[in-house]
């Protein structure tokens, strides 16, 4: 097993992401999409880590930050997305549409 | 008072400033008298100078002093005065005729609203031509030139509530100033090859050969100078204005025709006559373009009705003798000089009676008149000798003057020599015309004839000064030879010897002309007239249209104006959009490439045409719709072409 | 041995993640999240990131994946089974994710020759250490980012009647 | 830790917002505005506090250690001083917000420090982990800030937006930070290898994404006139201000370093980058008819000025930065303090403003001079710093883009006058008088003050902008 | 602070006090800006009787040097020469009598007045400073206060006018800022101070020259305006009240042909050259294309406007003459387009204070309702299209001798605008003075007092300098010989 097929895992991880978070209707359908790339880096970290700098676990100790940091902005985005849905009764990210021009 | 010469501009300037500022207007007003008062301290004063030129107490030109005026880069102007013969004696006549007519028009104009108004343009009138005659600056003499162009202007236009004069004096304005553009290039060419403006200077300049001043250049200056000689002098094709100018008030076209205005073209020449010296071709240009002038207005006055316009059309005629006489060599330069002088007097003494007998009779139309020398003996008596003069009736001084010109010319060119004297027989034919449908036979108009009567002695006597003048200055100053004294060119030859003929075929002629004037019009009824008229009806038709010239310009106004509107539909459609509107042009070209991309890739296959149009109109704001995703989407476009870039490195 | 299990998590973790992004049913979806995240934290174990596969499980899948599944059914409405879930710009999204993983991949083809020296050792307390020396800061920042998102979900979700 | 005592300020202001938030769940609603007096206080008291730390060389001395994640240089300090600036007088125009519900304003004061600990944090961090955190301190706390108002939809989209695209941005960034690990070995920039390689070049252009969202380059700015019109008004002027500013502190700092070491060519980039936020900020920006948008699109374009200095690099295009970062401030923050007034008073539309001049002249007249100082005429600071940021880009050769830059100032004026074209030319709809309380006239003063002693006196300003321009 | 400044400053001293004082108080705002114009303009007589004519004097003088900036070297750097002096004057004049014009305001007193003086200090500052940066800024202060003059005041269309005329220059002046910026990187030392970059051009190439010769000419000739940037003008010029009008065709206009002469010339001597050929095009087409345009005008103030367009034509004919001639000629043509154009604009004001009409077919025969009026109007147009005996004649007169030395055809064409110009003055004259008193402006007023009082003066300079133009030209000649003396090693090549 070599480093690029983690990485390549990543990055695929990390386009199918971009590509749910470009796609999906449901606002928590992009939260989730963003969610996979957070961890398609976190991946690559490890990876990293692992293969290439094994001397010092710094890369593992961003992900765990990462991980924390990625829980934080679920939260918020969820409250978020509550919150709105409790007046709009939506979750499609397209009917948000009062701000424009 | 010859050092203090500068004060003949001077005085009538400034007095014409203060009737004008600090006079109190009305038809009562006073300030006229300040005003012939000044123009009389000028006459006398260039009294004193003539004598002390004719007396030989003074040397000709008189070395005045003068004042530095303005330095501009290296080149020092000065104002100065050049006083010669040429000068003093047309001080003398200007001043003289400017004073006559100003006490004439004390009656002409009197209780006339703004009748010190008149005396101060007037006044400032012959303010610009003293200047013009005494400067030895061409600067000067230019900006002298001008002002009384605009002095013309104003005196023309002095009716202005009539639609009339305020036409007229804005085409006499526009006219001459079409001359004056090539004096003022003229100025241009000659500072740019000798660097002064100096007359003297130039001339020297002028002597020294085409070293110093090639011919092109002398010719192209000369010529320049010509058109501004032929827009002031009325020449061919410029004379369209004058007929138009008999507008304004009487006097003032005494003035004009007799003085002033016209005069200063003539004047002109004559001071540069140095370069036409040096440039055959411009010479006998000028030459043409007097005998050609003088030709075509001796036939439309044949046809002219309006008293005044018949005098016009003969000073027109009388000018192109003057240019012709100009344009044939030193001979011509006197004679035309000495013509100059002479025709000041007998045309400001017709100008004069004619007003009197406008004044009289409220109309200028011939055909309206008729028997009046009964009424107005005076005035039809001095009119007569006038007539005489400027018809060359042997012993009056038109014919002195005209016998030498004529003299001059077959000297030059005996073809040009035919068409002049064939001028003169029909000067003649259209004065005794006039003379005849004025003054002989019985009133045509019986209510205005009953009106008339003769004009005040104020104005009467001008009349009887003019026509004395007018009767021997001829004789008196060819005689004694003063004239030619004072003034001739160096290369001049004395007392040349002209064969007999000529005069005896000027007499000839004379009498012919005169003879069919009076089968024509002296006999009462011009029955002869009517019927050659109605035969001949497309020569009449042309000679009343003035050849078409005014036609011509009148088109050329026309042009310009329509020119004028493309230019400015150019500047408001045209120009201004690319400058201003570009910017907008831009930003929706922006807008634009933005809506392609958009439609190419966001929307993919869904409704393509409906968005196009709906954004057609949105600008860049089209890019943020409010949908998030799609920012999202230019993030990531922005990462993938990243992407795409490290692939490059 | 590695490549069955590399291969088998790779699988589970991409063929979740594309459910994820795929799926009409957003309950499906985030049910499917988490078997993505379950393949990513093998994936960790198979690094032999111990600490880190513990967190992924503990934090990812038992936290926040729940969250997001309480979430889809306190917001989910009937209609949504039979909407598209997917926006107009897929074919745009799908040419820039195309792009983006091609120039991915042929940047990180750079690291094929790049294969494990040693073995995996237990790292847990290394991080440890590390999180309270070095990073201490980060560490305690972590602390504010989490306290400040904790006062943004009690102030967006409390009850509007107040 | 070594250097711990370099970040008291930090964890001062992190300490009392930890206090205010829970003296706010403790007392009663109505105590709220003596909370935020409090808060301002605490904004204070840090200024203050950098003060002290800042002038005992004996702390300085341990700063910027090798291997540390952050350091205390003249850079930091400045930035940091600015960014408190802004944080008290971003509080200060709040209390004269009239928003809905003035409940948890202690909340909100808390969370306004949080995010300013975070850009404290941020400008001194030399380590792309701490920088990510403190990004993220400043996204979350942003993100609750804008959606502040929770009883106001737009409010609540523009939160949302904001926290979709900053989530995503955040992923994109640790992409690029993992990518960053993985060629450098850590995450550190004080002791870094050159290690170059697309992959490298990858991760420092995605690391952008994530600066480019906070500091709003196109094509990354797309969030910020949405989330700024829903925002609560002062919150819009400290996000436009504040979190921006940081954001260039640290790209900075980051390319500062990565330049030189990396032997990256990204000036063609930036450029382009800078030209096109400019453009897309002001073009925009003509056709807004809400005064918070429109200030939104003048913001982004104002980055992109700011982006001038950073592309023109070296010291006059640091010291152009700084000076730009500096006027900024003051002229926004009175512009949008004049447009709180008028929201107030009436609405955030342009005929809000209509006759202004007639109805309250010197508020009218401070408007124009802000908006006029933005757009870059003398003898306004706005025009020494573009002038500053111009001067650097000639120096470097940069033509086309300082004639874009030129250019872009020109349309710019575009839409700065129409606010004026309504103060001044459209004839007002009410007679009665706006009236203004003493903090905002004070706030107004002070803001514009400071742009004509800095457009006209600019030399003491631009000796501190020298002195200021160092990296440790 | 020396005469210089206190010259520039009074009138902002001025703006400030009328800022504090309330609005109700008319009196006294006019009453300050008055008292700061005047001060402002006998102070600049009192730097007249100081200043130096002799003909050694060629150099900068009642300097005033502060260092303002020392990071970019820019310098508080003040003085006048032969070229800056008399348009020095004329702007201290023209503010003064297009202040006693504006006595008639009645709306927004206090903001009037204060903009009014504003753009006083902006004109004088453009005028009196030698560092390009303390230039520009005061180049660019005349934006504003012109923009808000236009837009309160103005016309119909004023708002448009007011961005359109601030768009337009802006976008020439910021062209200019990046020349600076590329002169003072250029130069070495890094500097901005005028006189010291004058002797630097020998060390630039002419690449160089040409390309920051263009960023310069941008501005300066949207400024003048020269063809085709000129568009700006009539709308401008039509919109805006009278006493704006005055300023803006009085003052503004010369700050592009003075820039043209102290920067382009001066600095960039072989941009100037280069760009010869193309001025004089420029030049011709402007004099002629100007005539024409306002030959096609029914409105006064618009003809006025294009008659501007004509007139600033001469200039950049005298300027591409590069002589002293044609120095001079541009100079004087500028003071005394100042003067006329002023008299001009403020005698239209005069009679659409009264008809509120500016269509010249909608009058008719007034000259004898109101003499005084139609004198001076008449007086004023005749100065206008070049008169001898009034200012307008020399300065056109020797921007044509000067072109004619070098470029006789273009001088020759150019000629021909001097008659367009004539006819259609004078058509204007004749439609609205002359013929049959049209009725309904049979009650129409004389001109009063105060108007009198602002036309006046412009009136007697005009004639003043026509007859007796060494006033003017003895206080330029001295510099202007010089700086063609200094260059003409390079232009006569």
């Amino acid at each position: 097993m070599t480093l690029t097929h983690y990485l390549a895992l990543g990055a695929g991880l990390f386009a199918i992401g971009l590509f749910g978070a470009l796609t999906r209707r449901n606002v928590i359908g992009i939260l989730m999409s963003i969610e996979l790339m957070f961890n398609a880096a976190n991946i690559n970290f490890v990876a990293f880590n692992r293969f290439l700098h094994p001397d010092r676990l710094l890369g593992q100790a961003v992900t765990i930050f990462n991980i924390t940091i990625a829980a934080a902005e679920v939260v918020v985005g969820l409250a978020l997305v509550l919150a709105i849905y409790r007046k709009l009764n939506t979750v499609y990210a397209e009917d948000y549409n009062l701000l424009k021009g | 008072m010859i050092d203090h010469a500068y004060l003949i501009p001077l005085v009538p300037l400034i007095a014409s400033i203060i009737v004008l500022l600090f006079g109190k207007e009305g038809p009562k007003s006073n300030m006229p008298l300040l005003s012939i008062g000044a123009m009389g301290f000028c006459w006398l004063d260039s009294c004193s100078i003539l004598y002390k030129a004719l007396t030989h107490q003074v040397s000709m030109p008189y070395p005045a002093p003068s004042l530095p005026w303005f330095t501009f880069g290296d080149y020092p102007v000065s104002l100065g005065l050049l006083l010669d013969g040429p000068a003093v004696f047309m001080t003398f006549v200007v001043t003289l005729v400017s004073l006559l007519v100003q006490i004439y028009s004390l009656g002409y104009m009197h209780g006339d609203t703004r009748f010190k108004r008149f005396y101060a343009y007037v006044g400032f009138f012959t303010a610009s031509m003293l200047g013009l005659v005494l400067s030895s600056n061409l600067l000067v003499v230019f900006a002298c030139w001008e002002l009384m162009g605009v002095s013309s202007y104003l005196l023309i236009g002095f009716w202005f509530e009539k639609p009339g004069p305020a036409y007229a004096s804005k085409k006499a304005f526009i006219t001459t100033k079409l001359g004056d553009l090539g004096f003022y290039l003229g100025l241009l060419l000659l500072f740019a090859y000798a660097g002064t403006f100096e007359i003297p200077m130039l001339a020297q300049r002028a002597s020294m050969g085409a070293v110093a001043l090639p011919v092109e250049v002398a010719t192209a200056a000369g010529l320049l100078l010509l058109c501004g000689a032929i827009g002031k002098s009325a020449q061919v094709p410029l004379f369209i204005w004058l007929p138009d100018a008999m507008e304004g008030p009487t006097p003032v076209s005494a003035l004009i025709h007799a003085a002033t205005m016209v005069a200063a073209g003539i004047f002109l020449v004559a001071r540069t006559q140095f370069l036409y010296a040096a440039s055959p071709l411009a010479s006998d240009i000028v030459a043409w373009v007097g005998l050609l002038t003088a030709f075509m207005a001796a036939t439309m006055a044949l046809v002219a009705y309006d008293i005044k316009r018949v005098l016009a059309f003969s000073t027109v005629s009388q000018l192109g003798y003057m240019m012709l006489g100009l344009g044939v060599g030193a001979a011509g330069y006197t004679a035309a000089l000495f013509h100059l002088t002479t025709h000041a007097f007998f045309k400001a003494l017709l100008f004069l009676g004619a007003g009197s007998v406008i004044h009289a009779m409220h109309t200028n139309d011939m055909r309206e008149m008729g028997g009046l020398s009964k009424k107005m003996l005076s005035t039809s008596v001095t009119m007569a000798i006038a007539t005489l003069a400027i018809t060359g009736f042997p012993g009056f001084s038109g014919f002195y003057s005209k016998e030498a010109i004529l003299a001059a010319v077959y000297g030059h060119s005996p073809l040009m020599w035919a068409v002049a004297l064939l001028t003169a027989g029909l000067t003649t034919f259209y004065m005794f015309r006039m003379m005849f449908m004025t003054f002989a036979g019985n009133p045509r108009d019986i209510a205005k004839h009953d009106h008339a009567h003769e004009s005040p002695s104020v104005m009467t006597v001008p009349l009887w000064v003019l026509a004395v003048l007018s009767a021997l200055a001829g004789f008196l100053l060819s005689h004694t030879g003063a004239f030619e004294a004072l003034v001739h060119l160096p290369e001049a030859s004395h007392g040349g010897h002209h064969p007999g003929f000529l005069l005896w075929s000027a007499l000839a002629v004379f009498a012919g002309a005169a003879g069919l004037s009076y089968w024509l019009y002296g006999r009462g009824d011009f029955a002869v007239a009517a019927d050659l008229k109605a035969k001949m009806s497309p020569i009449f038709t042309l000679l009343e249209n003035r050849y078409g010239f005014d036609d011509f310009f009148l088109l050329l106004v026309k042009g310009s104006d329509v020119l004028a509107r493309i230019c400015f539909w150019i500047d408001e459609r045209i120009i201004d959009r690319v400058f201003v509107d570009a910017w907008g042009l831009i930003c929706l070209l922006l807008a634009e490439i933005q809506n392609f991309i958009d439609t190419l890739f966001i929307d993919g296959a869904v409704d393509l045409t409906g968005t196009v149009t709906g954004w057609a109109g949105g600008g860049l704001r089209g890019l943020v719709r409010g949908q998030v995703q799609e920012y999202l989407l230019y993030v990531a476009m922005a990462a993938s072409l990243f992407a795409m870039l490290t692939l490059i490195h | 041995m590695t490549w069955v299990a590399f291969y088998t998590f790779a699988v589970m973790t991409l063929g979740a993640a594309f459910c994820v992004v795929t799926f009409r049913n957003v309950l499906h979806s985030a049910l499917m999240l988490g078997v993505s995240l379950l393949g990513v934290s093998g994936i960790f174990a198979l690094l032999g990131a111990d600490f880190v596969f513990a967190s992924q499980i503990l934090i990812y899948v038992g936290g926040i994946n729940v969250l997001v599944l309480f979430v889809v059914l306190l917001a989910a409405r009937h209609s949504d089974l039979v909407l598209r879930q997917s926006n107009a710009q897929w074919l745009a999204a799908l040419l820039v994710c195309g792009v983006t993983l091609f120039g991915l991949l042929r940047g990180l083809k750079a690291y094929r020759s790049v294969t494990l020296a040693a073995g995996p050792e237990p790292g847990t307390a290394k991080i440890a250490r590390l999180l309270l020396t070095d990073l201490a800061v980060p560490f305690e920042l972590i602390s504010l980012v989490l306290l400040a998102a904790l006062v943004g979900a009690i102030l967006f979700s409390r009850a509007e009647a107040e | 830790m070594t250097g711990i005592h370099l970040l008291y300020p930090e964890i001062l202001l992190a300490v009392l917002s930890l206090l205010l938030l829970l003296a706010d769940l403790w007392t009663p609603s109505s105590y709220g505005k003596g909370l935020f007096h409090v808060g301002i206080l605490c904004a204070a008291l840090t200024l203050g506090m950098i003060g002290i730390t800042y002038s005992d060389p004996a702390l300085q001395a341990g700063g910027g250690s090798s291997g540390s994640l952050w350091v205390l240089d003249p850079l930091s300090v400045f930035f940091k001083i600015i960014v408190l600036v802004t944080t008290i007088l971003a509080l200060l125009l709040t209390l004269d917000y009239a928003t809905e519900s003035r409940t948890h304003l202690g909340s909100f004061a808390a969370l306004v420090m949080l995010a300013t600990t975070g850009m404290m944090l941020l400008v001194s961090a030399v380590d792309l982990l701490l920088i990510f955190l403190s990004l993220e301190l400043i996204s979350i706390s942003s993100f609750i800030l804008a959606g502040f108002e929770r009883k106001s939809l737009k409010s609540n989209e523009g939160a949302i937006k904001y926290f979709l695209i900053g989530a995503f941005s955040s992923a994109l960034m640790l992409y690029g930070i993992s990518l960053f690990y993985g060629t450098t070995g850590t995450t550190n920039l004080t002791a870094l290898k050159a290690p170059g390689g697309p992959v490298f070049l990858l991760s420092v252009l995605l690391l952008t994404v994530g600066f480019g969202f906070k500091a709003s380059l196109a094509p990354f700015h797309l969030w910020v006139p949405d989330a700024y019109e829903g925002a609560p008004t002062p919150v819009t002027a400290y996000l436009s201000i504040a979190p921006k500013v940081a954001a260039l502190a640290v790209m900075l700092r980051v390319f500062l370093v990565l330049i030189p070491v990396g032997g990256l060519e990204l000036t063609a980039l930036f450029s382009f980058l800078a030209m096109l936020t400019m453009t897309v900020g002001n073009l925009t920006a003509i056709f807004q008819t809400n005064v918070k948008r429109l200030l939104a699109y003048s913001s982004i374009a104002q980055a992109g000025y700011m982006l001038i200095g950073f592309v023109a690099g070296g010291k006059t295009g640091m010291e152009g930065l700084l000076l730009y970062c500096l006027v900024y401030v003051f002229m926004n923050i009175g512009a949008f303090a004049v447009a709180i007034l008028i929201g107030n008073e009436d609405s955030y539309e342009l005929e809000a403003y209509d006759g202004l001049a007639t109805r309250n002249l010197p508020v009218a007249l401070l408007m124009s001079f802000f908006l006029l100082s933005l757009a870059g005429i003398p003898p306004m600071a706005g025009f020494i710093a573009k002038f500053y940021v111009f001067a650097a880009a000639m120096k470097e050769k940069l033509y086309l883009l300082a004639a874009v830059g030129v250019l872009n100032s020109v349309v710019s004026v575009y839409y700065y006058l129409r606010i004026t074209y309504h103060m001044f030319f459209k004839p007002a709809r009410k007679a009665q008088p706006v009236p203004a309380s003493l903090y905002l006239y004070s706030g107004l003063a002070l803001a514009a003050a400071a742009i004509f002693l800095i457009g006209l006196y600019p030399d003491p300003f631009i000796a501190g902008v020298r002195l200021s321009a160092q990296v440790r | 602070m020396n005469l210089l400044s206190w010259i520039i400053f009074t009138p902002l001293i001025g703006a400030v006090a009328v800022l504090f004082i309330p609005k109700e108080k008319v009196t006294a705002i006019r009453a300050t800006a008055l008292g700061a114009a005047g001060i402002s303009f006998l102070l600049s007589l009192v730097a007249l009787a100081f200043f130096s004519t002799a003909e050694s004097a060629t150099g900068m003088q009642l300097v005033e040097r502060h260092a303002w900036i020392p990071t970019f070297n820019i310098q508080y750097f003040l003085g006048v020469d032969g070229l800056s002096l008399p348009l020095l004057l004329l702007t201290t004049l023209l503010t003064l009598l297009s202040l006693i014009f504006s006595l008639s305001i009645q709306e927004r007193v206090k903001e009037y007045f204060f903009w009014f003086l504003l753009l006083d200090v902006g004109m004088l500052g453009v005028f009196a400073a030698l560092d390009l940066i303390l230039f520009y800024i005061f180049w660019e202060l005349t934006l504003v206060p012109m923009y808000f003059l236009i837009g309160v005041w103005g016309g119909p269309k004023k708002e448009f006018a007011a961005i359109k005329f601030f768009l337009y220059t802006l976008f020439g002046s910021v062209f200019m800022l990046l020349g600076i910026l590329a002169l003072y990187f250029n130069s070495a030392p890094h500097t901005f101070d005028l006189v010291e970059l004058a002797k630097m051009h020998p060390g630039w190439t002419e690449h160089f020259q040409i390309m920051a010769f263009l960023a310069f000419y941008l501005g300066f000739a949207i400024k003048v305006p020269a063809f085709p940037f000129h568009t700006w003008l009539p709308l401008a010029h039509v919109e805006a009240p009278t006493a704006v009008s005055v300023i803006l065709a009085g003052v503004l206009l010369k700050m592009g042909g003075y820039g043209l002469l102290r920067v382009s010339y001066a600095v960039l001597p072989l941009g100037f050259k280069w760009f010869i050929p193309y001025l004089l095009v420029i030049a011709t087409i402007g004099i002629i294309y100007g005539a024409l345009c306002a030959m096609a005008q029914t409105d006064m103030k618009k003809m006025v406007a294009y008659s501007s367009v004509n007139h600033m034509g001469y200039v950049l004919l005298g300027l591409a003459a590069v002589s002293s001639t044609g120095f001079n000629g541009a100079m004087l043509q500028m003071v005394a387009h100042g003067l006329i154009t002023g008299a001009l604009f403020l005698l239209v004001g005069v009679v659409y204070d009264r008809a509120h009409t500016r269509d010249i077919s909608a009058f008719g025969g007034l000259a004898a309702r109101v003499p005084v009026y139609a004198g001076l109007m008449t007086l004023t147009c005749f100065a206008s299209l070049g008169l001898p005996g009034l200012a307008g004649f020399f300065g056109e007169f020797f921007c044509f001798l000067g072109a004619f030395q070098r470029f006789p055809i273009f001088a020759i064409l150019a000629v021909t605008g001097v008659l367009v110009t004539a006819a259609f003055f004078l058509r204007m004259i004749q439609k609205v003075f002359l013929g049959p008193l049209n009725t309904k402006w049979a009650s129409l007023e004389e001109i009063n007092a105060r108007e009198l009082a602002a036309v006046l003066p412009l009136t007697v300079l005009t004639v003043y300098l026509g007859v007796w133009p060494r006033a003017a030209l003895d206080l330029m000649n001295p510099t202007i010989n010089n700086m063609v003396n200094i260059l003409a090693p390079l232009f006569n090549k």
